[in-house]
This record gives C-alpha cells, structure tokens and sequence, in this order.
C-alpha cells in the first residue's frame, strides 16, 4: 500500500467514524487488470477498498454533484422537522477539485456540503494509449512497478513506460494539486509546465480548412451517441440535457452525421469555461473519439481571451457569467 | 406475406367534438380511406391503437369507441405531448394514420354471464365507455347481467361523453351514478369522491366482476371498498398506462416484469398484476 | 432545401437573428429610406442578441443556409443594459470554435447594427451577401434526412 | 452436409471474392479497433481478431434505420410507396456468441403475431460465416455459462474452425451450401481433420476461465425484486448506455418521425434502459426514476424475463459490457454476488 492510499484510508475512516460524512466516494480496485471503479464507502469497515494508483482516471466530481442533488430532490417532499443534511466526502486530484470548483461557482451546493480528500496527482494511464501500446490486444494482467507498466497480452508480456502511457490531458496539467481542500493526503508536488500546453490546438488550427472539417467529421461519425462523454462530465449536469428534449427537438435521435456534429458541438460549446481538461469524456469513449482536440480550443480561446482557467480560482467568475465593457471585439463585422 | 405492422393505415378525422370545459380534452372521430384496413381492424373494448401524425411521431391511445358502430372509431385524447399537441391543432377533414388495434381488451368472455360494476375517474373513462357502448348494444346486452357504472371527475366541466351520461341514467338496464368531486350552481347530481360513491352504491360481489379505470390515486382508495365488499382479486381488472413506442411487444421500454403492458395488456387483474414486479 | 442550392441558378440564402430593439428597426429604417439590399437574407427577430442561443446559429447551418448573420445594439446602447456584452463573449467563442473545425469564417457573421443605421444595414446586408456568395453553397454540417 | 478443408493463407482471398459478388459484412481493423463493417472493393477483411468493438446485430438491426418515407400532398401527410429491395448478404467472421445472438433476437423479432419485417427481411437474405474460437478471445469471455459453445455455431449457414494449417469449412444449411462455388475447388475434410476440429473444441472449451452462475440465480431473481442487494450497484453507473449498445442480444429502441420542409421519415433508432427518459410518461411520472430501478431492469430483463418469455438467457458472454464500461461495472461480478446471496 502506498503512503498516500494509507492517508485516503486514515481520513475516510475519521470521517465516517466521526460521523462527519454520510459517504466517501473514492476508487476501488476493477475487475479487469489495470482498471479501477468508482466507490462509495458507507461504513468504516469498507475502508479497506479504497485505492490510489495511476489507474484511478474518473473524475469523481460528477458523483459528488449527483449525490448531492439526488438527495436534495429527496428532501422536498420531506416535512421540515425531519430533513436531514447529506455530506460527501470525496478523494479529489486537481482536476477533479477544479470541477467542484465549478460547482460552488455555479451554486449547485454548498462548500460545506463536501469534505474534500485532496490528492497529488501525476496523471492517469489513458485507455487509448496502452490499447494503442498493445496494439488493441486484450490486457490480461497488468501490475505498475515504479515507472513501468507490466502487461501480459495473449501474445506475450511486454513493460511500457508509465509516462508513454499517461494521458496527455496529464501531462500537460498544471494542477496536479487540488486547488480547494480539506485534507492533503500527500505532499504536494510540482506541476508538470509543459512548454506548450495548446500545441495540440495550435497544429490543428495550422491545418487547412478543410482538412480540418474533414478530421473533425471523422472523428464524429465514430460517434455511436451513448452520451457517455456527457455523463461522466462533472460540469454537464443538466436536469434534462438539450439532446433529451423533445420541444423543440434539437437533435435527432439517429446516429446522423449531421447530428453527431451537431450533438457534439453543442456539447462542447457547453464547455466554454467550464472545461477542466480532466481527460474523462475521451477515457469513457468506447469509440475513442478524439474529443480533447476539440475541447482544448476552448481552454486557449477561454485563457487568450479573458485570461481565464476553468475552475482554477474560487472567486473568479467563469467567461460566460460575466463580461467586460473592452471585451475583444475584433471578430465582430463592419461594413466598409 | 405478413403486414407490416408498424405502418399505419390512412384515415380521415371525420368529427372533433371538445369534451371539457378547459377545451384539452377532444374526441376525434376517425374513418378509415380504405374498405381492406377497416376491414382489418376488427377490435374489442379496453383495446389501444397508435395515432400516428407524420412529422410528430405516433401515441399510444386507448380506443374510446364500441365495435358495435362499426362505420368509425373515436379515441378521446388529452392534450399532452408532442403528438397529442399537433392532434388537437387538427380541423375536421384532416388525414392522419391509425395502427392497431393493440393489446388485449376487457376479458369479454369472462364477463358473459356476471354482474358488472365499472369504475371509471376523470379522463381514464375512455375504454369503460367503449365498454358501456358494447355491452347495452341490442345484440350483446342479454350477455351481461346487471351492470352499476360509478364515473366521477373533478368537476362537472371535466366529465366526458355527458349527453351519453344522462341517456344512461335515463335507461333501466344500467344503474349509472355520476359524481363530481366538487358541483356548481347547476349541477343536481351526486358530489363525492369514486370510492365514497362505491361505498354508498355497495354493489355485491355475487358473481359480479368490477373493472376499474382512473388515476392512481382514485385506485388506490377504491381497492380497498372493493375489497371489503369481497370482491377477489380475480374478480377485479383494471388497465394499465406505460410509455409505449412499437405497441408490439418489441421496443422493450413497458414491460411490467416479464409482461408488456402493450401485448400482454393493457387489461390485467389485481391477480395477475400481483405477480408481476410493482413497477408501473 | 438542400437540392435548391445545387441547382445552377444558386443564391446564397442568409438568416439573420437580429434583436428587436436596434438592427430589426435599422432594417425597418433601411426600408422607408427605400435603400437597396439584397433579398438573400431571412430576418428572425429576437428580443435582445443576448437571447439568442448560439444553438440557433448551429441549427440554421444544420438546414442548410449558406450563412448566418447575428446582429444586436452596439456596445452600451442595449435596451436590457448588458445583454449583447454577454451575447459577445459567447459569439467569440461561437465563431472561433466553428471555424476550428473547419467551417467557415464567414458561414456566421457577428454584427452591430443600431436603430438608426438603416444605411449601416443595407450595406451589412450586402456585404455578407457578397462574402458567402464567394463562398459558395454550404456543404458542411448540412443534414440530409435519409439514414441507412 | 459438406465439410472440406482450406489452406488458412487462402480465406481473405476467398472472401473478398465473395465480396465481389455480393455486400459482404466482416471484421474490419481502423486504428487498433476492430468493428464489423461493409468490406469496401478489393478491402481485406481482418482475420486476426479476438471479436470486433461493436456486435454484428447492426447488420439485421442497425443503429439508426428508416421504417418509412412520407410527403405531403394535398389532402395532407402520406405515405410513400417504397419499392422492396431483396439483395443477397453474407455476414463473415460472426464468433459463436454473436451467432447465438441471433437465435436470441430472432425470437423477439419473428414472432408469429408481430413479425418485424425490417429486421426478418435482412435476416433472411443474409449467410452467416462464423467463425469458431480456437481460444477463447478474451479473459472476459463466459459463452458457456450462458448456453454458448467456443466451436459451435448452432444458426450459422456455415462454421469455418481454424486446425493447424488449414480451415476446416463446414456447410451446415442450403444457404451455406449455395456459397460452396465460392470457395473453390476445395479438398473434403477426412477423419483426421474432424477428430482435430473436436480436440480443439474441447481445450477452447477448456480454457474459458470466466464463469458465472447465469441458471442458478433465477430463483433469487424471482423472488427478490425488493433487496437490499440493488441499492449499490447502480451506483457508479452513468446511464451511458454503452453496455447495451454495444450488447448482441439488446434491442431495445425508440421511433421517431424527422421532417424536412414537406417530406419526412419516420426511423427507429437504439435506445437503452439505462436512459432516464427511456420509460418517461409524457404526464411526467416513471416508473423506473433511478439508476437502480435501470439496472435492475437490465439484469432482470437478461437473467429473469426473457428466460421467463423464452426459456433462454439473453446473455451470449462475449464480454463486451465488461470489457467496454467505462467504470468497470462488471456484470459477472454483479451474477456471481447475486449467487452467494443465495
């Protein structure tokens, strides 16, 4: 057991032991090799599933924001005498601490509502990556020794470097510590500066026109629209998601080109400001749509242009909840 | 080769009639294009069929109609969703697809030769009524015993069919008692909730059988009069309501346990219904 | 409407959501001043640009028009105080993002247009006309119904 | 029936000819994903797969498919008429699991009183190759637990078994035996090559490490529909739905009528019950209104159900829900918790 899931452990068992938390939401150890689940740990008896490893990839701040909103929809029908308060406790690397920034921002519940287990984080093993690595072989036993990943594939054993296989969202984060928290559960370290954090947009932007329409419609049509990448997002949260509507219909329920894309660039659009480059919505991707090409633009035109990072700073309006009289208006058309 | 059963057979709305006073409820008469569809449709009450508008998509409504008038079929339709919206925006002439009938009907053959006692509470009336309209036709009323009809609303600008109501009264072969929750200056009838109604009528349940049609919440209170009464669970049906999109058992989304409410529905007994998973 | 745009008589068709309180009186001004201005464009009058959802912009690009033209008050002049500030920031991103992935530039164009503008109008109007013409028909993100 | 035998280096050949004759549907490899897909001309299907991403039931029950054209006229919406089409299909390379699959969907979409003539059509005019599993794909893989077999394919028209240097090819219906041409001038598979197709079949057999008790829990099911059990695993599912569309026996879907100007379709599309508006009443009430009611669905539905409506589990073990979900909710883990409660 490593120092930093001993501490998770410690602080989850004081909690509930304390009573001060109603659940803990951390990771457990999967049942496929190099894999990793979502918990909720009730009792203090469970705090041995608890686990800290480069596996751990969710950002577990979706969980957060629907337990909490779950039990106050169970609340209104609840006469006031008897309401009760929930508290969530939740293991939060940087990312996933920026998310819940943007909760409290958003006013979607209260700072004291979430006990925040922070961790250091030095990024996850990204799916697309080792399947890639193994040339979409099946993983059948896999172990992380220092800075190797052991993996066995039906033809063979073969180690891969932990950094070849980290996601690239990892990589280039500068918030490997939690921005907000109530507990460390480790030192923290020093961020990864990647001297070009928006190379990514900048080489995609680079291309021509229509190269670019033609990745971007590629890359969509992998689409098979389950919305996982919306469901894992912490910041898409909606009571009823616009592609759920039905007046107006706004997409098409078929896996239409055009809905896909539209689909997808409203999805993202929801993002603006909102992105905190977690990395979940590719990791979830069964298609493995590369949607971090698209979502990274926003990110710079969000930094460029307002000098803003998703989630970074409590008392920092986000963008789009804001505006300033001199805002950039280059864009903006004038007749000759 | 079999018919398509997801196309829907053309048909002309012959006659809008607006049942309430809050004008969201309409019904809408429909007569069929072609001699070989209405030919086809052959139905029983407490059976469904799907109203299919082009462009809005198809709604699952419970037929309102008797097959003992056999030139049209009426379906009583509350303005709700996208489909229903689009149906009262219609005029009369309009043209518009029919798919059915679907499900299973009020259990006919069982009824032949018992007492029964009908339930029905605001909108949900609509099959009963179907019912009503089959089982006083000429041909089929020596089939029947006696037959007490209970029928509430809210108020009396929500009760449906009101000129069939008082003819119904008027008749000896039904005793009909309509209630509303709440009158006004002008109503001279009963005032009362269905299950206080039921408790006062006391129908027995001497080789009787009650078919209950309403709101959750009218059920849920009704049951129990029912019950006191010794009516059995056997001898009590009602019909179900679930979101539904093929009507045909395959689409999967209103199964109750093992069953679809569209194919093995929607009439069930409290019998049936209780060994089947709550989830409806 | 897509099969119209392919024909060989091709001209560009144009909605412009435009708030009511300045661009949609500029176009009433343009009218009674009789200036001339294309027929291209399709006005759809919004309550204040801040209204309008960024969504119909991808929608109207979904059912085929060749362009988009969006415009509200100037700067300081909107009639709910700030709602074209918030409507800029939106449109900012709006714009970059589509042209990031690839469509183009001038498919949706952002303006300011006041009530007193009718020349400023008719000459928006025929500017953005000549733009997407240049463009030619639109071909990207353009819905065609039948699937399978 | 016919059984003959090819040299293994001659099959993508073979198929591709097939593909010049008529749609062929075959594992295709883009990137490092392998999906079932139309083999483009003079394409090479991909032999060196374990199973594709996506199951082959698109081919007979596509994602998104078109049921009917209409337009208006004067006297308002009306139907198109719509000429048939009838083409001959060959679906290659279809695992034994997938092949069960249809024998599953098969009885929910041909029915003698509703029969779904969209899904029969392609069904009917389709030639399944499957091809059998000298091991078993994956860890994850649990085809016998649910009735499966790694080297049968009870409803194939043809079952190709790789031995050690050649493809024993068997023709197990007319439909199979009217490709026979196809393939050549093949060598007839003696005795010694059927003893090596049953050896092989026996360690495939044999080397299944996944097991669950999928007959065994139905009793508990039946009876406990309220259990505490159901209160946790829904718990890190995000109603994605990737587990059911990437399922072969799923088919759930959902009809909806698009328009553009005067002319319109009507489709259905997949939809999932792990979606919330999935069983939503237009009056607002759900009867199933969480994640666990879903899941419980989903579980009741593959192990409860349809065995109830059809004697069969609608499991075929491939392990593409376990292997896909984006939070390792893991339905063999949930079955074989499900028997110790027992």
């Amino acid at each position: 057991m490593n120092p930093i899931e001993e501490k998770i452990r410690e602080e989850a068992k004081r909690l509930l032991d304390e009573k001060k938390v109603d659940v803990v939401i951390g990771y457990e150890t999967g049942t496929l090799p190099l894999q990793t689940a979502p918990c909720f740990i009730t009792s203090s008896d469970e705090i041995d599933r608890l686990v800290w490893n480069p596996c751990c990839k969710q950002n577990l701040a979706i969980y957060v924001h629907s337990a909490l909103s779950q039990h106050r929809e169970s609340q209104k029908r609840v006469k006031p005498e008897d309401k009760t308060d929930k508290v969530v406790a939740v293991v939060a690397r940087g990312c996933t601490s920026r998310s819940l920034v943007i909760h409290l921002q958003e006013k979607q519940y209260n700072r004291e509502d979430v006990v925040i287990i922070g961790i250091p984080c030095q990024g996850y093993i990204d799916k697309n990556k080792l399947e890639a690595g193994v040339d979409g072989l099946e993983v059948i036993a896999g172990s992380i020794d220092g800075d190797a990943v052991k993996v066995e594939t039906s033809k063979g054993k073969t180690e891969l470097s932990l950094i070849e296989v980290t996601a690239d969202n990892c990589l280039e984060c500068r918030f490997c510590n939690p921005v907000i928290h109530d507990f460390m559960a480790g030192e923290a370290i020093p961020a990864y500066e990647s001297d070009d954090e928006f190379a990514v947009v900048d080489d995609f932007a680079a291309l021509p026109e229509a190269e670019r329409w033609a990745y971007f419609s590629a890359e969509m049509n992998k689409c098979m629209r389950c919305y996982a990448c919306r469901n894992i997002c912490p910041s898409c949260y909606c009571k009823v998601c616009f592609v759920d509507q039905s007046q107006p219909e706004w997409v098409g329920a078929g896996v239409n080109p055009s809905d896909n894309q539209v689909f997808q660039i409203m999805r993202m659009f929801h993002m603006a400001g909102r992105c905190v480059d977690c990395g979940s919505c590719v990791e979830v991707c069964a298609e493995g749509v590369d949607l971090r090409k698209f979502l990274k633009k926003l990110d710079k035109d969000d930094l460029d242009l307002y000098g803003h990072r998703a989630g970074a700073e409590l008392d920092k309006e986000a963008p789009l909840s804001t505006f300033r009289e001199n805002d950039e208006e280059a864009f903006i058309f004038e007749p000759e | 080769m079999q018919k398509n059963p997801y196309i829907p057979a053309p048909v002309k709305v012959e006659k809008i009639i607006t049942e309430v006073e809050t004008k969201d409820i309409k019904t809408f008469r429909l007569t069929f294009l072609n001699q070989e569809d209405k030919d086809a449709f052959a139905y029983l009450p407490g059976q469904f069929a799907e109203l299919s508008i082009f462009g809005k998509g198809e709604s699952p409504i419970g037929i309102a109609s008797s097959p003992t008038d056999p030139d049209y079929v009426e379906f009583t339709v509350q303005k709700a969703g996208v489909v229903t919206t689009a149906l009262h925006d219609f005029e009369e002439g309009a043209l518009m697809g029919l798919r059915g009938p679907l499900g299973n009907s009020w259990p006919l053959e069982y009824l032949k030769g018992k007492d029964i006692v009908l339930v029905g509470g605001g909108f949900a009336f609509t099959t009963i009524r179907s019912l009503i309209k089959y089982m006083l036709d000429d041909r089929h009323r020596a089939d029947f015993g006696k037959i007490t009809a209970v029928y509430g609303a809210r108020n009396p600008g929500l009760l449906l069919y009101r000129d069939e109501l008082a003819l119904w009264q008027e008749r000896d072969d039904i005793d009909m008692h309509v209630t509303v929750d709440k009158g006004d200056e002008n109503w001279t009838g009963l005032e009362g909730f269905v299950p206080t109604v039921c408790q006062d009528v006391a129908p027995s349940s001497d080789n009787a059988v009650t078919l209950i049609c309403g709101p959750p919440i009218m059920i849920r209170f009704t049951l129990p009069v029912f019950f006191d009464l010794g009516f059995s669970k056997d001898n009590i049906y009602t019909s179900l309501e679930m979101r539904m999109k093929c009507g045909i058992g395959k689409c999967g989304r209103c199964n109750v346990g093992s069953k679809y409410v569209c194919l093995d529905g929607p009439v069930f007994s409290l019998a049936e219904l209780d060994k089947l998973t709550p989830e409806y | 409407m897509t099969t119209e745009t392919k024909t060989e008589k091709w001209e560009p068709r144009i909605v412009a959501l435009v708030c009511n309180w300045c661009t949609y009186a500029g176009a009433d001004l343009a009218g009674i001043s009789r200036l001339q201005y294309p027929p291209n464009v399709s006005l759809i009058r919004l309550p204040c640009s801040g209204r309008i959802n960024p969504f119909y912009v991808v929608k109207a690009l979904q059912h085929g028009v060749d362009g988009v033209l969006v415009s509200g008050c100037h700067p300081g002049e909107c009639h709910y105080i700030s709602g074209n500030l918030a409507a800029r920031r939106k449109f900012a991103f709006l714009q970059n993002f589509l042209n990031y992935i690839g469509i183009e530039k001038d498919r949706a164009i952002f303006t300011w247009v006041s009530a007193s503008e009718g020349e400023k109008f008719a000459r928006v109007i025929t500017e953005v006309t000549e733009k997407v013409r240049a463009l030619g028909p639109a071909t990207k993100l353009i819905k065609e119904l039948d699937c399978v | 029936m016919e059984a003959k035998l090819i040299k293994k280096a001659a099959l993508g050949e073979i198929v591709k000819k097939i593909a010049g004759q008529k749609p062929v549907y075959a594992p295709i490899k883009e990137g490092s994903k392998v999906h079932f897909k139309f083999l483009k001309k003079g394409e090479s299907p991909f032999l060196d797969y374990a199973n594709t991403v996506n199951a082959p039931k698109n081919l007979f029950f596509p994602q998104t498919e078109t049921l009917m054209h209409y337009t208006k006229t004067a006297r308002g919406s009306e139907l198109v008429e719509e000429s048939e089409t009838n083409g001959e299909m060959v679906l290659f390379g279809v695992r034994p699991c997938d092949v069960r699959s249809f024998k599953l969907l098969d009885m929910v979409f041909d029915q003698k009183k509703y029969s779904d003539p969209y899904y029969v059509d392609k069904r009917e005019r389709t030639t399944i190759i499957a091809l059998a599993c000298r091991q078993p794909p994956y860890s994850t893989c649990f085809c016998t637990s649910v009735g499966g077999h790694p080297a049968q394919a009870d409803g194939a028209d043809i079952l190709i078994s790789e031995l050690d240097d050649d493809y024993l090819v068997e023709f197990l219906s007319p439909k199979g035996e009217k490709l026979v041409k196809l393939f050549g001038d093949l060598k007839a598979a003696d005795d010694q090559a059927l003893s090596r197709k049953k050896e092989l079949s026996d360690e495939a057999v044999a080397a299944i490490k996944s097991h669950i008790p999928a007959t065994e829990i139905k009793t508990w099911l039946d009876n406990n529909f309220e259990h505490p059990f159901w209160d946790s695993i829904h718990q890190g599912c995000l109603a994605c739905g990737t587990c059911t569309y990437l399922c072969p026996t799923c088919h759930c879907f959902d009809i909806r009528d698009e328009a553009q100007g005067d002319d319109g379709i009507r489709l259905r599309a997949w939809d999932s019950c792990m979606y919330s508006i999935y069983s939503l009443e237009t009056s607002g009430h759900n009867p199933r209104p969480g994640q666990k009611q879903r899941w419980r669905q989903r579980l009741m539905h593959k192990f409860k159900y349809f065995v109830d409506n059809y004697d069969a589990i609608s499991c075929v073990g491939c392990g593409r829900c376990v292997m896909s979900c984006p939070v390792n909710t893991d339905i063999r883990k949930i079955v074989n918790d499900i028997a110790q409660l027992n």
